[in-house]
Formats: C-alpha cells, structure tokens, sequence
C-alpha cells in the first residue's frame, strides 16, 4: 500500500491528562501526542487505565484533571472517531450484512461498501446468517468491519485482536496499516503484539496500576 | 392547655404526627453528620490524605 | 436510507424478529379487559361507563411494561456508546427511537382495542372517540416513557425505576385522555381535553428527545 | 491552528470560589447555630399562637389550628421542590457541584414536607369533610408529587456514580419542574369535571388576623427548619464525598502494600 | 449455607442492592392504585367495586415486570450455563429462583396493598379477602411466568411462545383470584374460587421447576 | 509444584465426534483420547468449531454423530466439569468476593478458600469491588477464580487467556499445572500460547474449518 493522504491532517494532543472512573483515579497524568499517520499502542496490566483512558479521549468520561485536545478538526465536520471496544455491538436476529449496513448508514458510509468491507474482515460467506450465531472471533470481525464502512481520522481501538486467530492478528495490522497510510491516527489499547508496515509508525505508551 | 373541642384527637395526632416526623429529620440529619464525621477521621487518623493536602504520591 | 430511517427501521426489525414482545402487550392489553368484568360484575351499564378508562388504564400500564427494552439492550451490547459517534446527532437518534417505540407499544394497542371495546360493551360513538384520544395521547406516554428509560439506562440496576418515575408524570395524560371520551351527562368538556392532550403530546414528542439525549450523554458508559 | 477542540476537567472559576465545595462550608458553618436558634424561637411564639392565642375557627372549630402545621408543609413542598429544580440548572448548565450537592440534600427534606402535608391534610379532612381521603385537586397533586421526590430518592440512591448520578437527576428534576404545573392544573380540571366542587376552602385572604399572625409565624418556622437542615445535610453530603474519594484512595493504597 | 439458600440469598441479593429495588417496587404496586380513579373518576362507591380487580392486576402487572429479570440476565452472562452444571440439580435451582422471585415481586405487594385498599376506599372485610386471595394466587402467577420465562430463555428467538403459553395458564388465575373476594349481592361463591385458586397454586408451583428446567436444558447454550 | 494425585483417574475419549450447530456441521470428525494429568489444546482458525465442540464435550450441545465418553466417572458422584467460557458469568452489583462466594456454595467447594484464590487470580484487593467495575481481564480472572473454589476433574476452558495481560497468561499456565498436577484434565481452545511445566503435558488439536 502506497501511503496516500485522505484525512485532513490531525494530531491529538494531551497534557497531564489524568484519567479515573467514578472519582477514582487511575495511574499517573499522561502526556500524549500523536502525529497523524501514526499509531499509539497503549499497554500496561489488566485495570491499569486502559479502557479508561480510549473512554477518556471518546468523550464519553470527563477526564480529572488535565485537557485533551483534536487539532486541525472541525467539530462542525461531524464526528471524527470509532470507538471499538471489548463489546462488539452486534446485534443478534439481524444478519451479518444488516448489522453492518444498519452501521453504515448510521455513521454516514462513504468508505468501502458493505460487501467489500465483509470480504475484507473474512465474513463475505456469513453475510446471510443471523449475527447471533457468530462465534466469538467472527462477532469481533463484524466489529472490525464497521471501520472500514465509514472513514473516520481517528480510530481508538480497545484490544482489537482479542478472540482473533492469527490470521485475525495479521487483519488488524493490515487494518490499522491502511488507516495509518490515509493519515489517520489510531489509538490502541493490547496485550498482543500488533505487526505494523514500518517499524517508525507506532509508539507505545505504557500504563501502570496506581501509584 | 386549653380545650381543643371534640376533634382533639385529629388535632394533636397532628400535631404529634408533625413534631414526630421533625424530631426524626432532625435525629436523622445529625445522626448522618456524626457518622460521615467519623468516617472521616478515622481515615485522617489512618493517614489518608487528599493528593493536594498530603505529600505528593 | 438515511440515518434516521436506518435506526427505526433496525428497531423495527428487531421486535418484530423477536416477535414476542409486541404480542406480550397486547395480550396484556386484552387481559385488563377480561378481568375487569369479573371484578365489576356482569353489569354493561356500568361496564360501559368504565370502559374510556380501563383502556386507558390498560394502555397506561403496558406501555410501561415495555419501557425497558427502549434503551437498555442497545447499552448492554455497546451499541448505544457507538450511536453517540453517529453521523447523526443523538436526539434524532432517540426520535427514531421513539417512534419505533410508539409504533410498537402504542400502535398494536390502538388496533387491539376495538376487541377491548367489545369485551367491555362499549357503543360505537364512544369507542371511536377513545380510538382517538388514545391516538393523541399515546404519543406522550412514549415520550415521558423514553425520558424514563435514559434516565434509567446508566444505572445498572435501574430497571424497575424507570415505570416508577414515569407514572406520576404521565398522571396528565391520563386525565385528559379519559376526559376526552364524552361521558354521559353533563357539561361536555372532551373537546378540550382533547386538545390539552394534543398539546400535551406535542411539547412531550418535541423536548423528549433532547432530554434522553442530555441524560444519555450524562448517564451511560 | 485552525479549528480544534479541548476538552478539559471542569475547572473552578474564580466567581464561584465561594462557593467552592470547601469554602462554602468554612463560610457557612457560623450560620448554623444563629439559625438553629432563630428556628426555635419562632416555633415556641408558633405554638405559643397556635395554642393559646388564637380563636377558634366559627365553622371549623379548633380544628382550625392544624392548619398552622398544614398550610406551611404544604407550601414547603413547593417551595423545596422549587429549590431543587434551580439547583438542577446549576448543575446541568453551570456543572457546578454545590448544586449537585444542594439537590441531593433537599430531596429528603422535600419529601418529609410532603407526607406531612398530607398527614395533616387528611387528619384535618376527616372533621371536615367527613372522610380521610378526598380524590380533590390539591390533595391528589400532592400525592403525585410525594412520588416524584421518592422517585427522586430512590434515582439517587441507585447511582453510586456521584458525579455522573446528579446530572441525568438534574434532568428528571427539571421534567418534573415543567410537569409538576400540568398536573397541578389537570388534577384540578378533573376532580371538578366529575364531581361537584362543594367542599369548604378557606381563603386566605379572607382569614381574620388572629389566624394569620400564627400562621405566618408557624410559616416562617418552618422556612427556617428547613434552611437550617439543608445546610446541615449539604455539610454532611459534602464530606460524605470527601469521605468517599478518600476511602477510595485507601483501597488503591492499600492495593500498592 | 447450601446451594438453594445461596441462589435464593444472591437473587435477593441482587435485586435489593442499594435499597432502591424495595421502594420501587412497592410503589409501582400503589402507583397503579394511584393512577386508576385518574381513569375512572374519584367516585369511591365505584372505586371500591373496581378495587379487587384492579389489585390483582397490579399484582398481575409487577409480576410480568419482574419476569424478563428471572433468567435473561443469567442466560446473557453465562451464569445459566454454569447453574447446568452446579451441584445442584437444575430444578432445585429453578425452585429457589422462583421462591425468589415471589419474594421480590409477591410479597410487596402484599405488604404495601393495605394503603392500596385505602386509597380505592376498600372496606376491611374485602380488604383481607384481597389479602388472602393474593397470597393464595400469585405463587400459580410466579410458577407460570418462570414457565414462560424458562421457554423464551431456551429458545433464544422464541419469545413468541412465551405469552402464548402463559397467556391461558394466568388468566384463569387471575379470574379465580378476583372471584375470591365476595362482591356485594348474589350468591356468594368465594369459597369455591379460593380453593381452585390454592389447587391451581400448589399444582403450579410443583411442576413448574420440573417444566422450567427441561425447558432451559434444550436450549442450546 | 510435585504431581500428587487429587482426582480419580480420568480419560476422556471420542470416536468420530462430529460436531455442529442448528443442523450445520462444523469441521471433520474428530478423535479424542485424553490421558489423565495431560491438557488437550484446541486450534484452528475463527468460526473452525472450537467452541462447539467444547460445548458438546460439557453436554450442552449434541453431537451430531459419533460419541464420547468420560471413564472413569460415576455420574452419581455429581458434576465433573467446570466449563469456562467466552462469557464471564459475573454479577455486576455483587462484590468480587460475593460473586466467588455464591459459586463456592453453588458448585459445593471444597477447594481453595474465596480469599485464597482470589489472591491466586491477582483479585484479593479488589474483593470489596463492586464486580461490575471490573475491567475486561480483571473480570476474566475472576472467571478463572471460579475454578479453584470447587476442584473438579475435568476443565472445558474456551480462550482462558482471553483479555489477559501476560502476567496473567502465565497464571493460566500456572493454574492448567496445577490441575494436570492432581490428575485432572484440561481441554482449552486457544488462539494464544500457553506455557506449561512440561513439554509433554498437552497435545494439540488444530482444527479446520468445513471443507
Ligand atoms: C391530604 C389532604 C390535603 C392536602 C394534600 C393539602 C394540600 C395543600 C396544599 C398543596 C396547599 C397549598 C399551600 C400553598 O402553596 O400555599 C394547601 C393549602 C391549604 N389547605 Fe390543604 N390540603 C389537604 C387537606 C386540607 C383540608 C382538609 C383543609 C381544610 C378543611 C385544608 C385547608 C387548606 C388551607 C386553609 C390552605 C391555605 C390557604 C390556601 O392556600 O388556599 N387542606 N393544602
Ligand atoms: N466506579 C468505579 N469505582 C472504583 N473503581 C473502578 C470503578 N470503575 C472502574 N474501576 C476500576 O478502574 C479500573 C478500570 O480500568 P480499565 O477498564 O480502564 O482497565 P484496562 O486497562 O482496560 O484493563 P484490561 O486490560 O483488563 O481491559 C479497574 O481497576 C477497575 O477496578
Ligand atoms: N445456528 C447456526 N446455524 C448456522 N451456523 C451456525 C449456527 N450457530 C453457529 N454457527 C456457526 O458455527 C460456527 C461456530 O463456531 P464456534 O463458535 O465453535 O467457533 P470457534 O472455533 O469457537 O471460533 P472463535 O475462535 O471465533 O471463538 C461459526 O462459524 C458460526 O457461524
Ligand atoms: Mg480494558
Ligand atoms: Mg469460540
């Protein structure tokens, strides 16, 4: 894949950026920056923040202290990120291809159609079965596959490989490769190692329990 | 005291019913204060500070 | 489809494929008017007299039962976080949302009542005005019910409470509901209760919306 | 730059410092006692009136004189409830966590006024009319009220999220604020539709002074029982979160041992 | 404590925490009561005659509430699965589901349907008629719903089924229950209906664990 | 840790075990024939069948042809197997503890202590949690917990590595040991490596997805 820039160029910066759940804080102040067309690979033991700190930057919990912020985008331009998170948001008795469609026009489309982006995750022959009956890695395909649906800048992916097989792994590294080469940033919390084109693209941050 | 007339009982169930449920909002407030008020200070006395009061973590 | 669309049309899909919840409140529905003539007694003047009500009443409380499967589902598999990243804003969302509601709690009712009238002797005249008032009316109910089901949605034992904060709020509705179905003699005030319904029901479908919205964003994670 | 977007945690701005969580309290604390004791004084002239310095009614008798309990619970039910809904806006649009604090701690108190409203009320309905309950207007939208502020309770009490809880509070607060208006009017509306509004109301205007001088003092004490307890309950609920965030704190401390 | 007594204490559990759940369901119970002469009018002859039925339905009404809590949030987290293979056997455990599941959604209803009485003007005589016909009938109600509860589980899409089945099982109970408590003139029959209802019960709550169990043993997971 | 015999001793065996869903068969017959004291790996890629055959093995599903059996057990004695799956079967609203509590009680104990082994799965300082605060891989710990409150012979875990931080990969290596050291058996689908005491305690099983 040639490196082609599709998004408008996006970095996202944080400064002492402390994260907690429900008043409870959780691990140190952060710093964050990350360039566009990188990828920032968070780590650290299991409760250490990680979820925490994806929810943070999605918006949807008030960080502590310290600000966060998207430079080079517009509100105004609708909304700038995919969360994907440990619940895949599948919806039993609607088919794979319904629940992917239902995404794309929900989140505006304007990436690789339906079937495409099926075929991308490895679920093309699954299209008509009922999304209850996946199996775990399949549920998480489908999840991946709403990325694709609909080009967002900004994708913060919360453990992305889990239940995936091997070639699932290589998937992501191709997926997030991809959103990286169209300038995108990727944000992802794992405990796998994730295989990225070049060495240069992904930082890693490494988050720890509670001092 | 003077005579309440033939309703005296509606009158002063009333009013007992009234001075009843103030005593109890009352009893329960300062009962509530007391008892946060402990909790924190025997978490003081545990050494438990707040990040700005204690020394930096 | 547009976004709008694709929502309710998902909701939609989604009861109906599940087929059971739609005819759970019917039945319950239908049920409200087999019991009451056995507490009542066989007496149809009376019955009938009651009837604007027990419909009402029967309406009233199954649209309740149905409050939960507003918003909770779509919170427990995650999907509810993603349409707060949706192309569109998250009161519109909820809009759909909210017809998809109606169209499965209300609607069903308002095609089951005619058997609800017959069970309780109702006459013509006075079913047609209750078909009506319940048509106006139970857009409101809706309304306060999705208000009730995004209060709840966050709290993860939330859910009984919803029904408890809905009920005393909606006590209007029901008033002006019955009182929009003419009754005997007397000084006939429905058509104004009518129209206080309407009201009722407009203001209700155009603030819920951004209140679930404002509660949705505040509340759930 | 061109266009961006930061958010940050909410920040104290230098106009609400005093009312600042730990301020308020250090500020408002010497109020306390004065108002405790202000309380008292207009309760003993209150009953002092109540009881021994006021005529009996010449349709009511002495039953009369549960008015001087009924008449100010029942406007406090009101007037608390109208506190709440103002906090709520404080908290929503202002995020401001005293008013978070505010209507967490009234809504007990609201409720109280409430049932006291109608305890009094039906304990006065009896003599009066005859029976203990009336499906009437005022006493069937009180009803409904009680039940907004114990579903009020009963929300607070399920989320353990605070921070998170007073917000979509604050929203229901303030449905019910709009809502409580309409069914005031509807219940009224309703109860004269079907049945004929022949039951005695004494209007206040009308009322001779010898009953309004109590019932004004009677008034203000409870005013001032309820302002003295919400400052107190807004103490405790203030702590209660220091209490919280440090307990919170132990465990993680402890977790590091 | 054993198997039954932790399945039991973790379902009251679970359903009390915070406190919230107590209140709420009793007054969803009184909010019913609340919001009937709404629809019928504040005439309290009226009231009084309606108010048996409109206690069993309330009670009728908070059991179908509390159903949907009885296996779907232990089928969604995988906690039925692993109850398949506890030492217990399956309808042992189902049993003390069930008994918990009268306790949470029977039992205040029981205890708050005094000030329910009160407000529907019930004179006391038919007051503990109404008592003792609830306590007597909501057992066949809480068995008949785990039935139905226990078939939409194991079926996983079937929810169709569900009211269906229930739907003939409850309403007989509900016709009983009100045919329990003696209304005014003619002859009286209350006694027979009392003891139908206490068979229908006790023949209920026997074979329902038995019937739930297999049905949640053929679903597939 | 030294081997020392706990469980009477077990073999599991299957002949041309075909497996499947709703009428849909799943992947080629399978032979099993697992020795006491060793571990059983299931591979293969996503959707391949691993799950239900895990399924099938704990009863839940039927085979679709061919059989299995358990020697060595009487079923009198009561259950055999602990079956851990994709889904935590974890109570928000219950405390850690509460939650390992119930199923010590439910599944008959007799194994190790709720503290002991909330302190073996790394949980002891959260055990007055509300569970439902817990992140994914404290959650799936949890789960784990569950199996060392009542020792059971026979272990079905479906991706026990699932959500874990590699301190916690090496507790599941630690846990199937210790299971194989009492004469127990494990069968466990994994995409993840899972380091044991010795070489030749597990065998593998790959298996494809339907031709
Ligand atoms: C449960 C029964 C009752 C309830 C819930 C109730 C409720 C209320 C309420 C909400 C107010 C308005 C307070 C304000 O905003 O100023 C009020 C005032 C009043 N009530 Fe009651 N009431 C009840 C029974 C009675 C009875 C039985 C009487 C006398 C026979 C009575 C006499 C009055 C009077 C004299 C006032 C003050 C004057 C006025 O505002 O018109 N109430 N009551
Ligand atoms: N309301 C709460 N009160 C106290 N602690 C909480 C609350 N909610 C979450 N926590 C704690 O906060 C942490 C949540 O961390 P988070 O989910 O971000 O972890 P994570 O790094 O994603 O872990 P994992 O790798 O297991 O997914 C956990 O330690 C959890 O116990
Ligand atoms: N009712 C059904 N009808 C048809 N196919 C089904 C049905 N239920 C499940 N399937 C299919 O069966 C397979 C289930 O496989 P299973 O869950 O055992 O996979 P797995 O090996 O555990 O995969 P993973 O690694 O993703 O967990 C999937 O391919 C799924 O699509
Ligand atoms: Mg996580
Ligand atoms: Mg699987």
């Amino acid at each position: 894949m040639s490196p082609r820039q599709v998004f408008p160029a996006l970095s996202l910066h944080a400064q002492a950026l402390q994260c907690g759940r429900g008043g409870t804080v959780l691990g140190r102040p952060v710093d964050l920056a990350v360039a566009p067309g990188t990828a920032l690979l968070l780590r650290g033991p299991n409760g250490a923040g990680k979820t925490t700190l994806l929810l943070t930057l999605a918006g949807v919990v008030e960080p502590l202290e310290g600000n966060f912020a998207l430079r080079g985008w517009d509100p105004d331009e609708g909304p700038v990120l995919h969360f994907c998170g440990h619940r895949n948001a599948v919806k039993p008795r609607l088919s794979v291809r319904e629940n992917l469609q239902f995404w794309a026009q929900v989140n505006g489309g304007g990436g690789l159609a339906v079937p495409q982006a099926l075929e991308q995750v490895g679920l093309d022959m699954l299209a008509n079965l009922d999304a209850g009956y996946l199996s775990a890695g399949q549920g998480r395909r489908l999840a991946l596959a709403r990325l694709l649906v609909s080009p967002r800048p900004l994708w913060l992916l919360d453990e992305p490989t889990a239940a995936l097989d091997r070639d699932g792994h290589a998937l992501v590294g191709r997926l997030i490769d991809g959103q990286l080469d169209a300038g995108g940033l990727v944000i992802a919390a794992t405990h796998d190692a994730i295989a990225l084109a070049g060495p240069g693209r992904a930082t890693t941050l490494t988050l720890e329990r509670a001092p | 005291m003077i005579d309440l007339g033939p309703h005296a009982l509606f009158i002063v169930s009333a009013y007992c019913g009234v001075a009843l449920v103030v005593a109890a909002l009352i009893g329960w407030t300062l009962l509530d204060a007391r008892r946060t008020e402990r909790r924190l200070a025997d978490l003081e006395a545990r050494g438990i500070r707040r990040r700005s009061a204690g020394p930096a973590a | 489809m547009n976004a709008f669309g694709a929502t309710l049309a998902r909701d939609l899909r989604l009861a109906l494929r599940g087929g059971g919840d739609v005819l759970t409140l019917v039945l319950f529905f239908v049920i409200v008017g087999v019991v009451v003539p056995f507490a009542v007694g066989p007496d149809q003047a009376l019955l009938a007299r009651l009837a604007p009500g027990m419909i009402w009443i029967a309406a009233f409380l199954s649209m309740l039962l149905g409050l939960d499967r507003l918003f909770r589902p779509d919170h427990e598999d995650g999907t509810l976080l993603l349409l707060r990243q949706a192309d569109l804003p998250l009161p519109a969302i909820v809009a759909a949302k909210l017809v998809a509601h109606w169209l499965l709690a209300a609607l069903p009712l308002l095609l089951a009542s005619p058997l609800l009238a017959l069970l309780l002797s109702m006459d013509l005249a006075s079913f047609w005005r209750t078909l009506l008032s319940l048509a106006v009316g139970t857009p409101a109910l809706a309304a306060f019910g999705a208000i009730g089901a995004s209060i709840t949605v966050g709290i993860g034992r939330g859910g009984l409470l919803a029904p408890i904060l809905i009920a005393p709020l909606s006590v209007p509705v029901l008033i002006f509901g019955v009182g929009a179905i003419p009754a005997g003699p007397g000084p006939d005030q429905s058509g104004s209760a009518l129209l206080f319904l309407a009201a009722i029901s407009l203001i209700a479908c155009a603030t819920a919306p951004f209140a679930a919205a404002l509660a949705i964003n505040a509340g759930e994670d | 730059m061109s266009a961006m977007t930061v958010v940050s945690a909410p920040k104290q701005r230098w106009w609400n410092r005093i009312a600042h969580p730990g301020q308020f309290v250090a500020w408002t604390r010497p109020l306390l006692w004065p108002l405790v004791l202000c309380t008292a004084l207009l309760f003993a002239v209150g009953l002092w009136f109540a009881f021994f310095n006021s005529p009996q009614d010449y349709q009511m008798g002495d039953t009369v004189r549960i008015m001087y309990v009924h008449v100010p619970t029942a406007w406090l039910s009101q007037f608390v409830y109208a506190t709440m809904a103002v906090s709520a806006l404080g908290s929503l649009v202002w995020r401001h966590p005293l008013a978070d604090v505010a209507m967490k701690a009234a809504a007990p108190l609201g409720a109280s006024f409430t049932a006291l409203a109608l305890f009094t009320g039906s304990l006065w309905g009896r003599p009066t009319w005859g029976t203990f309950w009336e499906w009437d207007g005022r006493m069937t939208s009180t009803l409904v009220l009680l039940f907004i502020y114990l579903g009020i309770i009963a929300l607070w009490r399920a989320f353990d999220d605070q921070l998170r809880g007073a917000r979509v509070i604050a929203v229901f607060t303030l449905v019910g604020a709009v809502n409580i208006p309409i069914i005031k009017f509807s219940v009224d509306w309703w109860s004269t539709l079907h049945q004929p509004a022949s039951v005695f109301r004494a209007d206040g205007p009308r009322m001779p002074g010898s009953i309004l001088t109590p019932l004004f003092v009677m008034f203000f004490a409870f005013t001032f029982l309820f302002i003295t307890l919400q400052l107190k309950s807004m103490h405790t609920e203030i702590k209660r979160r220091r209490v919280m965030s440090l307990e919170r704190r132990a465990v993680q401390g402890a977790a590091d041992a």
